[in-house]
């Protein structure tokens, strides 16, 4: 089990035939991934690593029906296609493009329908291991497993599932939620995915500076999940003001502190590890427990 | 990025909202001039920064005509430092001498990003100035992205912040205005306090502050052709200009990582194990050999850093290429610099095997907590 | 009996203060309609014609409970008032107001709550004889009777309604749905009121050149209306191209001629009339059939 | 309002829509200098007017650019008589001469009002040019106003007429920019045909039609300041400077009406009556002494006009103001001009007092097809 993506889950990419559709589809395609097709206006008809490029996503959804779609189209376009993808009725649209002018994202935000789920964007993507990878994360990492995987961060995310690979719990499925300010899918909404997949026994929260998303999560946290949740938030020595590589990784105020973040989902009943190193150790004591 | 308050102001007055006369100086010799065009015997003068608490460090003054040419001089060429720079202060290269606006009261009103709400949210307070820090909650209106804001919206809060008579009515066009403005600019931030009421209902903007999205400058030419690199550090604006994320810090251990979380997290471990860091500095997910060794190169050059300690990741980025990059780089320090390696992920043996052949002086693990500590002990013993 | 608007209906005014607002709401209030606040930004606390003054109409609609509100706020601002009368929950606004750029009017359209019904811009307004006067039309010439008007052009109203009073048949309700091309409540809803309405004998319609609005109504009577219907439509020697007045008044290539115009209407079983002179007598004389 | 087709090209240049390299020209000392900007062998060369279907008029000339001279020489500073002008034709005052555009094909492209929906409607057809408006019915999608338009939509539009290649993104963006540009303008259309289509999948503005809603001139003060007076009747002009409705016709009876509606209807009823109406001019709802004075004025002024026809429904205006209004007017004519007044409504009574008291030499009546038949009586006896 596990959620949203599986190994039947059609895949189809936005920006097939770029530099980054190209290789990370590679990747895909090589970890198992069911890639059906792509789209790059002008290219419809073509045919790029032995699948079918189309000029539209609606003419994509006719020829291959696809059940998520990943978007590697650059920045000022980027939520054009998010947009195409999902009038156009894909119901996971993961968007790896980072860059995306907030306006843009404001607007996507206003205009999905409720039958479409947004991941991303500027987050490495949702990846079940050993059945469907949507994303740029390293596959050999990965294992299968038991423990749910939510994150702000890229690489933290690979740290997170590498320790949990050698703590030998492995992963349901890992969703990387982007650091932008403004995204899709949220922690709540990752939270509530994996408390009602039987096959996740243990959730593995990364959290960083800015916002107050975590807050929120431990609140919910508190509320509706049963299953052990270990968390890390990044940032405890990042000074106010300053924006942290990730658009969205700022404190602005009194608001947005590590420290804030790390009280809350303690008191939560959240395990909070201080050190990066430790999430996997937390997450086999606390399963442990 | 941020804007001067003179290039804020500029853009209000441009999109109806009024400022207070105003001219900008960059010399001495232009002072005259300005006291002869505002004509009046009372004027502020304000330094230019990116930095807000001028006031209490003494970049703003209200002052008779015949004083301004005196304080003006003393000023510029200086550097500022106030509660919000760090202890260098920033460059006051320019002034801004206005006529002053005589209020019955000072508002507070701001364009933001509500994050929560995936939307931009307007904020007004009833008490501006430097109230605002200090408690009185201004009144937010969440602002919904394709149905707009009209200026009745605007009305109904300056009724709720207690406007009355014409005040009312200037009230919701300046907000309309200022909402219009933050869509134009592509800003996450306009923020205009003391928002100042005069006794004829009008409002003037006393001080204004405008941040705009970095990721929308590619369409906002106009704005970034009014960026001011001198206000930052100057090895940020370096790295910015190399595509790097780059932010200076106070401490002695330089940091090169790639992936924004895993540098915040580099940084946080640092301070665990009781070092500081010299820097966040993030090379990207997608980064190259010669990327890696500009950064490199970047953080040998800060005088400050007595230590670099090197932590990647290897996802799509091979270990091996990383590798290749920091010993471009390492050759060329032209001062002993120990370097602390963790290199893990795609084709980590390669890499540490390239490390190891080409000769890297430092020391390379797997551990992520032992290479911060070697980090702190090798800044510590220098 | 009578549409929208009669002698309980309280009326709020949006511009209440100026020239416009303040002789207007004289007159409707001569003619014994039940004015009982007006809103002027700025001018809130203060009284006016012996009424309330409100900043809002939030405030207002507090105060006092309107049901409708008449605006003769200028152009500039008018929609702006329209989208503030609907925002506090008022059932009908009647705009005046001549002059709004059509992109206001878009936005208004795209934003206005199935609860509020619009009637204008650039209209006359709403009259039930002897009940309630929204707008600017003159009082005296109509008469309480059985005739439900519903025009494009404001004096050409006044024709028809001053040609069923002379022949003795008087008006249920008069509606001017405005001369733009872009408008609130249009002849299909007028029809559908005045069909429903018990007192409303028969109905005058009056046209002009540009849109297809009156072609879409004349495909509406045929289906729907049960009730006599007469009309006029004035323009047959407009030339194409040049806007006659009204924003909306222009026949842009084959579109909007009267002829066809005409011809639509003959064919859904409505008298039509050539001569505006004769609107009343065409009424008359079909009623007798 | 109407711009020129230069005009329209410089925006929807600035607006990221390529158009062909021109220049516009005054007179024939300029033309020199445009031809050696232009630097090609062959010219286009347009009539700048506000009319349409000058190509079949001799308006628009393919030329070799020895040719240009002459041919402009001969243009300049006359009046430009096409299918769509009134027999007097429209002034040339300006021509653009343009690089020509290789085309593989020309489409038609335009963003228009679409008043059933009350929205902008997005329309394209994969033929332009004269073929648009035979038959090739475009394809519509209607904008949603508040959603807005998206380059996907575009593109989807141009997969629909039949697009392939690189033009499929090329039209997505074309599209975008194109209804971006007529909320900026409020315009209430924005027509490009021919549409050109380049091989290297590019497109090219081969024409560009803007119309501006009137109504919103104020707010856009650019385009304002681009009005042609001399496109217009001068009479058109000078009633639009007084802030009256009026359109020049082809007939001798002058008409003098309050509302649009009602002056239709007056038209209509002279044309019943077998006489021609020489104008349409609504003098408004709420009009007053002086502006009906002013509109006469206008009329009498009008040599073809042998008649004028007065007809008022008072409302808000009162029949009293009226008849001061015309009696104002009446003394000044210099000619002797037969007026039919039919004067109904508030105070009718004392306004048709007041022309008999002032001895207005005409007709009064209060019965509309009286009024008509003795216009057309009087005009036919002159």
């Amino acid at each position: 089990m596990s959620v949203l993506v599986h190994k039947d889950t059609r895949v189809l990419c936005q920006g097939f035939t770029g530099k980054q559709g190209t290789f990370h589809c590679q990747q895909a395609l090589e970890y198992g991934t069911d890639v059906v097709g792509g789209v790059t206006p002008g290219k419809g008809g073509t045919r790029h690593l032995d699948r079918p490029v189309f000029d539209t996503v609606a003419e994509a959804m006719a020829a291959v029906q696809p059940d998520a779609s990943v978007i590697y189209v650059p920045a000022p376009m980027a939520a054009d296609a998010i947009l195409e993808a999902a009038a156009a009725g894909i119901g996971l649209v993961v968007c790896i493009t980072e860059g995306i002018p907030v306006a843009d994202m404001l607007r996507v935000k206003a205009l999905l329908p409720a039958t479409t789920r947004l991941i991303g964007p500027n987050c490495p993507g949702i990846i079940t291991p050993g059945e469907c990878k949507i994303g740029i994360m390293p596959g050999p990492i990965h294992s299968r497993g038991v423990v749910g995987i939510v994150s702000r961060s890229g690489t933290l995310t690979y740290e997170a599932v590498a320790q949990t690979t050698a703590e030998g719990l492995g992963q349901t499925t890992c969703i990387g939620i982007g650091g932008d300010p403004v995204h899709g899918l949220g922690f709540i909404d990752a939270l509530e995915l994996f408390e009602a997949d039987a096959a996740t026994e243990a959730i593995l929260l990364v959290g960083e500076i800015g916002g107050v998303e975590e807050e929120q999560a431990a609140d919910y946290i508190r509320a509706h999940i049963t299953k052990p949740v270990v968390a890390y938030i990044a940032g405890t020595t990042a000074p106010p003001g300053r924006r942290m590589g990730h658009a969205g990784a700022v404190i602005a105020g009194h608001l947005g502190t590590a420290s804030g973040k790390k009280t809350a989902l303690a008191q939560a009943g959240v395990t909070v590890v201080d050190s990066p190193a430790r999430m996997g150790r937390a997450m086999a004591a606390r399963m442990a427990r | 990025m941020r804007l001067h308050e003179y290039q804020a102001k500029a853009l209000l007055a441009a999109h109806g909202i009024a400022t207070p006369p105003g001219v900008v100086v960059t010399q001495a010799g232009e002072i005259d001039a300005a006291l002869r065009k505002l004509a009046g015997t009372q004027c502020v003068v304000k330094a230019q920064i990116h930095a807000g608490a001028r006031g209490k460090a003494g970049g703003v003054r209200v002052l008779a005509a015949d004083e301004v040419a005196d304080y003006a001089q003393g000023l510029l060429g200086t550097r500022l430092v106030t509660p919000q720079t760090t202890s260098d202060g920033l460059p006051v290269d320019r002034l801004l001498i206005e006529a002053p606006v005589a209020a019955v009261s000072e508002l507070y009103v701001a364009c933001a990003l509500d994050r929560g709400a995936g939307a931009r949210v307007l904020l007004a307070g009833k008490e501006g100035g430097m109230g605002i820090e200090e408690g009185a909650k201004p009144v937010a209106h969440v602002i919904d992205t394709v149905r707009g804001f009209s200026p009745y919206q605007g009305r109904a809060l300056g009724r709720a912040i207690g406007l009355s008579g014409r005040a009312v009515a200037a009230f919701g066009d300046l907000t309309a205005a200022l909402v219009r403005l933050a869509t134009t600019l592509d800003a996450m931030l306009i923020e205009i306090n003391p928002l100042m009421l005069r006794e004829d209902g009008q409002f003037v903007a006393g001080d204004a502050k405008i941040e705009i999205d970095d990721n929308a400058l590619f369409r906002q030419p106009a704005l970034e052709a009014m960026r001011d690199g001198r206000q930052g550090d100057a090895k940020d604006e370096e790295a910015r200009e190399r595509g790097l994320q780059y932010i200076a810090l106070d401490g002695d251990i330089g940091c090169l990582v790639n992936g924004a979380g895993l540098a915040m997290a580099t940084m946080d471990l640092i301070a665990q194990a009781g070092g500081r860091p010299a820097n966040f500095l993030d090379v990207g997910g997608g980064t190259t050999a010669n990327k890696v060794a500009e950064a490199l190169t970047l953080l040998a050059h800060d005088a400050r850093v007595k230590v670099v300690l090197v932590n990647i990741f290897g996802g799509i980025v091979r270990c091996d290429l990383i590798a290749e990059g920091l010993l471009l780089a390492a050759s060329g320090f032209g001062r002993p610099l120990p370097i602390v390696v963790r290199l893990v992920g795609t084709r980590e043996t390669e890499g540490r095997q390239a490390l190891a052949d080409g000769g890297l002086l430092g020391d390379v693990t797997q551990s992520l907590e032992q290479a911060a500590a070697l980090a702190v002990q090798r800044a510590q013993s220098s």
